[in-house]
């Protein structure tokens, strides 16, 4: 489904030559759940841009197969800078419904999709509001919402869930989990939330810092059905847990 | 203000840059305005009406305007007094400097023919429309129904040519230009209104110093004399302040310039204007 | 090099309109001849002494008007309550034409520089404020707060947040002025008759000659096209944080 | 509060008006431009010039508006274009109306199509420039977001470019009412326009400035309404 | 140094009305660190804005005794729209400095700040980038060094670390605690992780969802030198932990 080879991408600004990624390679499978840690800084977000299609990159980005050119078909984004990607001339629902309308679904139907998905990020209340009426929380929902609502085949997810408390964060984990299972759609998904990554990831990849590069890429040998309670619980979770912590830390020498 | 350098007085004239000015640029270059101890500085203005707003806020202390400016500033009280003749009519139709001209394939025969017709002029209730009016009113025509637009002479002819009107009244060059370039004249209004009509004049305030509005009128009359009597010379100043094209230049019809105003056509203008409702009166411009 | 096409196209529709008959050659000449035209009088020293004068009166009008608008728009944008008790006035006195204060401008100045300043400021002075009462509002809320938790005086405030936030509104302004003012200074000639650009045009006009009327707007418009250039320079070293132009800088 | 508040500048200008104006021909007292204004607006004048007037600004800044948006998106959308285009634009910018008035006389006539058409060439500007720099002001995740979803133009273009767009329409409402009176001076014969000059070349300067006035009146309600369009327009905008 | 007796915000927009705060009341020492959680949407942003006199309020608010009518002085934010609240036109260097100018310091001690400042929270090497051109973490440590550098009484922080991986949130936690220690200054902490909220908290104030009041307000009596490993580790903290995360839960019904 995803496929980058040698991947590279350098910045190019008044006196400020930064390469974000150095000839990283990387695939991912049609309906995988991978999910991507790294330091700050390291070259996440670009990565995801380039496999969205959002930046000029060097190197190959293919997704479905096809060289990715400008944004892939049937593709979700919830950016990092959430607030900035709603429409703020447009309500709640509107927000999310305006897609919908673009891929063409009939009324009925996109009222279901909207209606179903404001319920999921505990928005029902706030159909008719305006992005600037929202905390900063709900407004990520909102973008979730609107990402979800979609049913892409590929859903890309920058630190989706930074913004909301404890509770909301674990309901939405599993939003996603039921969704990746229903639609079989691939996810990647880039978090600073350890714990998040090996609970959600089928594999998790480790970024270095900064010029960077895969530094691990490691499989999720949890049972297949995960559940808040018992799956954080196993030993073999906070095995996980620790070995990627200790990576990451590794980066920051 | 009539500052004094050099024992002479400064003067500011504000003067349109069209033919019938010539006589003030050959005057001055002539040097009558030095003999008369007048040191003098020619202001191209746009129109009448800016000349005599220029002259009342003392920016200038002379200019240059036509009969029906003066008349309706006087009428509205301001204190413009005549000094001198500016320019007259030939009085001979087809060898006039205004005319009234229509395309050569133009229904429109006479002036008679104007009735009812879309006629451009310069500016309205002006002198323009009104001796259009009177033409057309001798020739036996019923002038009430012409319907007079505003067009500047230089864009007139291109309003004829694309039928955007029936007719034009235009001044040097531009008639000329037009009949070279195949219009026809139905009318010579200047000639034809009233006889040697007196068509603009130059003029001062009522405060102006009499002694200097006195050696003015004295130059201005030297010149307009030689002026009338060097045709030549006339047409190689023209060169100097307009643009005409020199082709053109040698063509042109030029106008009179009698040292004498005509007081009846004045008056006549007068009356006519009163008649067609552009004055309310018939105020006295020249004593 | 993009902007010679758009040039060239337009030189080729101005020499093919008359050259096709679509109007009258005497009307419009061709761009070739309006170009040579443009090329004799350019070696006349009369055009140069005549455009210094124009260009004296728009420079310094642009920029009185120009700082008087900024100051004025950043205190009405600013100040509560001022915009409420200024907003009927700005609007009665923004759509009086700047050709209607002739004659008081004549009467103050007569035909001098004074009164082509006085026409060239008062109408370029309301394109400036309007843009920047739209800009002092376009401020982002949060930078307002952080200004304000942070405890910048309303000097720093204006400097710092207010203005460079308003800065796209105001290079608009800007641009938008410069060629009012031009515009102005000329029409200021043509009609009071003080000396400069316009009053060549003017002469030209009522004497019938059409191509130089025509070489001397393409002088006009040729003026507008390095005015502009000017302005979009200034805008890339003034705005390359912006959007607009980071991201063009970018591809 | 708020209509002492409104009134305080406007009567404090009068004031002002009242005490320079003594004496001088060309700025009458208050009074006087009063009284002419009674005289002279009160009559049939409004049908016979007045509306007409209006009618031709409602046109060419409808017609400028359409222009220039559209225009403006495409120009501020494609940086290749806008490189073409901008050289060409400013020229025409940089031309002032009563010299463009001959020219556009040559292809639009004289009646009022050339009038709607000199309105247009100048409230263009205001509009087009504001809708060019707003549309290439759009936030940078916002376009991604669209780009990504396929959403369409209208939405995010015009949308978000329209507090700048909005200051562009702001603009050239004043822009059309004094080009309108540009307009009505050349090929004219009726208009607001056009009897303002006639007042002004028949030294009538208390009817002249009362015409003056009228145009501050009507760009005054004007604005009125345009404050409230916008304030629906971009409600989302000031947060209201 | 904060007094809040029955604080009340309502937001009142076209169709919706929201009481994000009712009769909310609660006390904070001088140089006391107090956590507060809550779900999202809950109104903990309104307080915090509220405090830092950004919003009309009623009730009463009083800060070091004085009643709160615009920002009090000394008083730095850190702010959860973090990209929002840089100044795009300034570098990295400009953005931290110029609150310190406000401050009538002079060059020497500016420059000294600065370099601190932005050397603490890991970006030495970026002082010269203007914001756009950082990631998203990079962004908020910016806001977090300005905050720091300003050495304020009084530090109000809205989820100020929710960007930052883990690695840089623990060393950003200590930071803060570092310089609290330090300053004596007082600190109102907004986050969502409730493990910070009691790593880093002398209390934890926990808030209900909406209309929100203040459900709890619990003593975090551990150690006062804290410390990521024995801190962390401590039985108590688990306890602590737990107990936070139940209470949140018992909003969300
Ligand atoms: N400007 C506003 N206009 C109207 N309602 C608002 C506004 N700002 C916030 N609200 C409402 O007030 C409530 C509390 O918002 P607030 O931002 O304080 O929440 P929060 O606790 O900070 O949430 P989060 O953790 O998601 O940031 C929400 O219901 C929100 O919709
Ligand atoms: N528009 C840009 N111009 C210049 N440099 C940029 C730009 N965007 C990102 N960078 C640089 O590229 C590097 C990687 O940035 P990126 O946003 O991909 O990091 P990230 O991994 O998403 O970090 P975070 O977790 O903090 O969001 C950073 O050093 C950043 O400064
Ligand atoms: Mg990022
Ligand atoms: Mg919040």
């Amino acid at each position: 489904m995803l496929e980058l080879i040698d991947l590279t991408k350098t910045y190019q600004g008044r006196g400020r030559t930064v390469t974000a990624l150095d000839r990283l390679s990387l695939q991912v499978d049609a309906g995988e759940l991978v999910c991507v840690v790294g330091p700050s800084g390291c070259g996440k977000t670009t990565l995801l841009r380039c496999v969205a299609g959002l930046l000029p990159y060097e190197g190959q980005v293919r997704v479905a197969g096809r060289p990715v050119t400008g944004p892939p078909e049937h593709t979700a984004v919830v950016f990092q800078e959430y607030g900035r990607s709603l429409f703020p001339w447009l309500t709640v629902r509107q927000n999310v419904e305006l897609p919908l309308k673009e891929k063409g679904l009939d009324r009925a139907r996109r009222t279901e999709l909207v209606t179903e998905s404001l319920e999921a990020v505990g928005l029902a209340g706030a159909h008719d509001a305006h992005p600037w009426q929202l905390s900063g929380g709900m407004q990520q929902r909102v973008a979730i919402a609107r990402a979800v609502a979609y049913e892409p085949s590929l859903l890309l997810m920058d630190e989706p869930f930074a913004a909301v408390d404890a509770q909301t964060r674990a309901d939405l984990e599993d939003l996603i989990l039921r969704l990746w299972q229903r639609l079989e759609m691939t996810v990647l998904f880039i978090t600073h939330d350890i714990d998040e990554a090996v609970y959600l990831g089928r594999r998790v990849i480790v970024l270095s810092a900064s010029p960077t590069t895969v530094l691990e890429d490691l499989k999720i040998d949890l049972p297949a059905e995960r559940d808040q309670l018992t799956t954080r619980s196993l030993p073999r979770f906070a095995e996980l847990r620790g070995h990627v912590y200790a990576q990451i830390q590794r980066t920051k020498q | 203000s009539t500052d004094t350098s050099g024992g002479k007085d400064k003067v500011n004239a504000g003067v349109i840059a069209i033919v019938d000015t010539a006589p003030i640029h050959l005057g001055k270059a002539k040097g009558f305005f030095d003999k008369h101890d007048i040191d003098l500085t020619i202001t191209p203005v746009q129109g009448g009406a800016a000349a005599i707003s220029g002259v009342v806020s003392n920016q200038f202390q002379f200019a240059f305007a036509n009969v029906t400016s003066l008349l309706a500033a006087k009428e509205q009280g301001l204190d413009v007094k005549v000094v001198a003749n500016g320019v007259s009519s030939t009085g001979t139709p087809g060898e006039d400097f205004s005319a009234v001209l229509v395309k050569a394939d133009s229904p429109i025969q006479s002036a008679a023919d104007l009735a009812g017709k879309k006629v451009s002029v310069n500016q309205l209730k002006n002198i323009g429309d009104t001796t259009i009016r009177a033409t057309v009113r001798k020739a036996g025509g019923d002038p009430s129904g012409i319907q007079f637009v505003e067009l500047p002479f230089p864009d007139a002819p291109a309003a004829l040519q694309n039928g955007s009107v029936d007719a034009i009244w235009v001044v040097e060059p531009f008639v000329s230009q037009a009949l070279s370039q195949g219009a026809r004249a139905v009318a010579w209004n200047f000639a034809e209104a009233t006889p040697n009509l007196t068509v603009a004049m130059y003029f001062t305030t009522g405060k102006a110093d009499a002694d200097l509005s006195g050696r003015f009128a004295k130059a201005i009359n030297e010149s307009l004399a030689y002026a009338a009597e060097h045709p030549d010379e006339v047409r190689e100043t023209l060169k100097t302040y307009t643009k005409i094209a020199p082709d053109v230049i040698a063509k042109i019809k030029l106008p009179k310039w009698p040292a004498e105003i005509n007081k009846e056509s004045v008056t006549a203008i007068a009356e006519m204007a009163k008649n067609d409702g552009v004055l309310k009166s018939v105020p006295s411009l020249v004593e | 090099m993009r902007s010679l096409y758009g040039v060239a196209g337009l030189l080729l529709l101005m020499e093919a309109v008359p050259r096709l008959g679509l109007v009258d050659e005497r009307f419009l000449p061709p761009a070739s001849e309006i170009l040579r035209t443009l090329g004799g009088q350019l070696v006349t020293a009369g055009l140069w002494a005549a455009l210094g004068e124009t260009l004296l009166g728009w420079a310094l009008g642009l920029g009185i008007a120009f700082c008087a608008a900024v100051a004025a728009g950043m205190v009405i944008g600013t100040v509560p309550g001022l915009r409420a008790a200024t907003n009927s006035t700005v609007e009665f006195l923004r759509p009086i034409p700047s050709v209607a204060l002739i004659p008081l401008a004549t009467l103050l100045f007569g035909a001098s520089l004074g009164s082509t300043l006085l026409l060239v400021v008062y109408a370029s002075f309301w394109q400036v404020l309007i843009q920047v009462l739209y800009g002092v509002a376009a401020v982002d809320p949060v930078a307002v707060d952080t200004a304000r938790s942070y405890g910048f005086s309303s000097w720093t405030r204006m400097r710092r947040l207010v203005w460079p936030s308003a800065l796209p509104y105001i290079m608009t302004g800007l641009r938008l002025a410069a060629a009012v003012a031009f515009i102005l200074a000329i029409t200021a000639e043509l009609v009071i008759g003080s000396p400069g650009l316009g009053l060549e045009i003017q002469i030209a006009q009522s004497s019938g000659a059409v191509a130089q009327v025509y070489a001397l707007i393409v002088l006009a418009g040729l003026i507008g096209i390095a005015v502009n250039v000017g302005v979009r320079t200034l805008e890339r070293r003034v705005l390359s944080w912006h959007q607009s132009v980071r991201r063009e800088v970018a591809a | 509060m708020r209509v002492v508040n409104a009134l305080a500048v406007p009567l404090l200008l009068v004031g002002v008006w009242w005490l320079v104006s003594g004496g001088s021909f060309y700025l009458p007292s208050p009074g006087r431009v009063a009284a002419a204004f009674a005289e002279t607006w009160f009559s049939e004048r409004v049908l016979t010039d007045v509306l007409p007037s209006l009618a031709r600004l409602a046109a060419g800044y409808t017609l400028a508006g359409v222009i220039g948006v559209g225009l403006g998106v495409a120009i501020g959308l494609s940086s290749g274009l806008r490189a073409a285009a901008e050289p060409v634009l400013e020229f025409f910018r940089a031309v002032p109306p009563p010299v463009l008035v001959p020219l556009i006389m040559l292809f639009a006539g004289i009646d009022n199509a050339m009038k709607v058409a000199v309105i247009v060439s100048g409230c263009v500007w205001p509009i087009l420039l504001n809708t060019v720099e707003g549309v290439r002001a759009i936030d940078e995740v916002l376009a991604d977001t669209c780009k990504l979803y396929g959403v369409r133009l209208r939405h995010l273009v015009l949308r978000s470019a329209s507090p700048q767009i909005m200051a562009g329409l702001r603009q050239a409402l004043s822009i059309g009412i004094i080009l309108m009176v540009i307009s009505e001076m050349f090929a004219s014969s009726s208009g607001l326009g056009f009897t303002i000059v006639l007042f002004q070349r028949g030294f009538q300067i208390a009817e002249m400035w009362s015409g003056i006035v009228l145009l501050g009146l009507i760009g005054w309600g004007l604005s009125l309404v345009f404050r409230m369009v916008e304030k629906r327009v971009l409600a989302w905008y000031h947060r209201a």
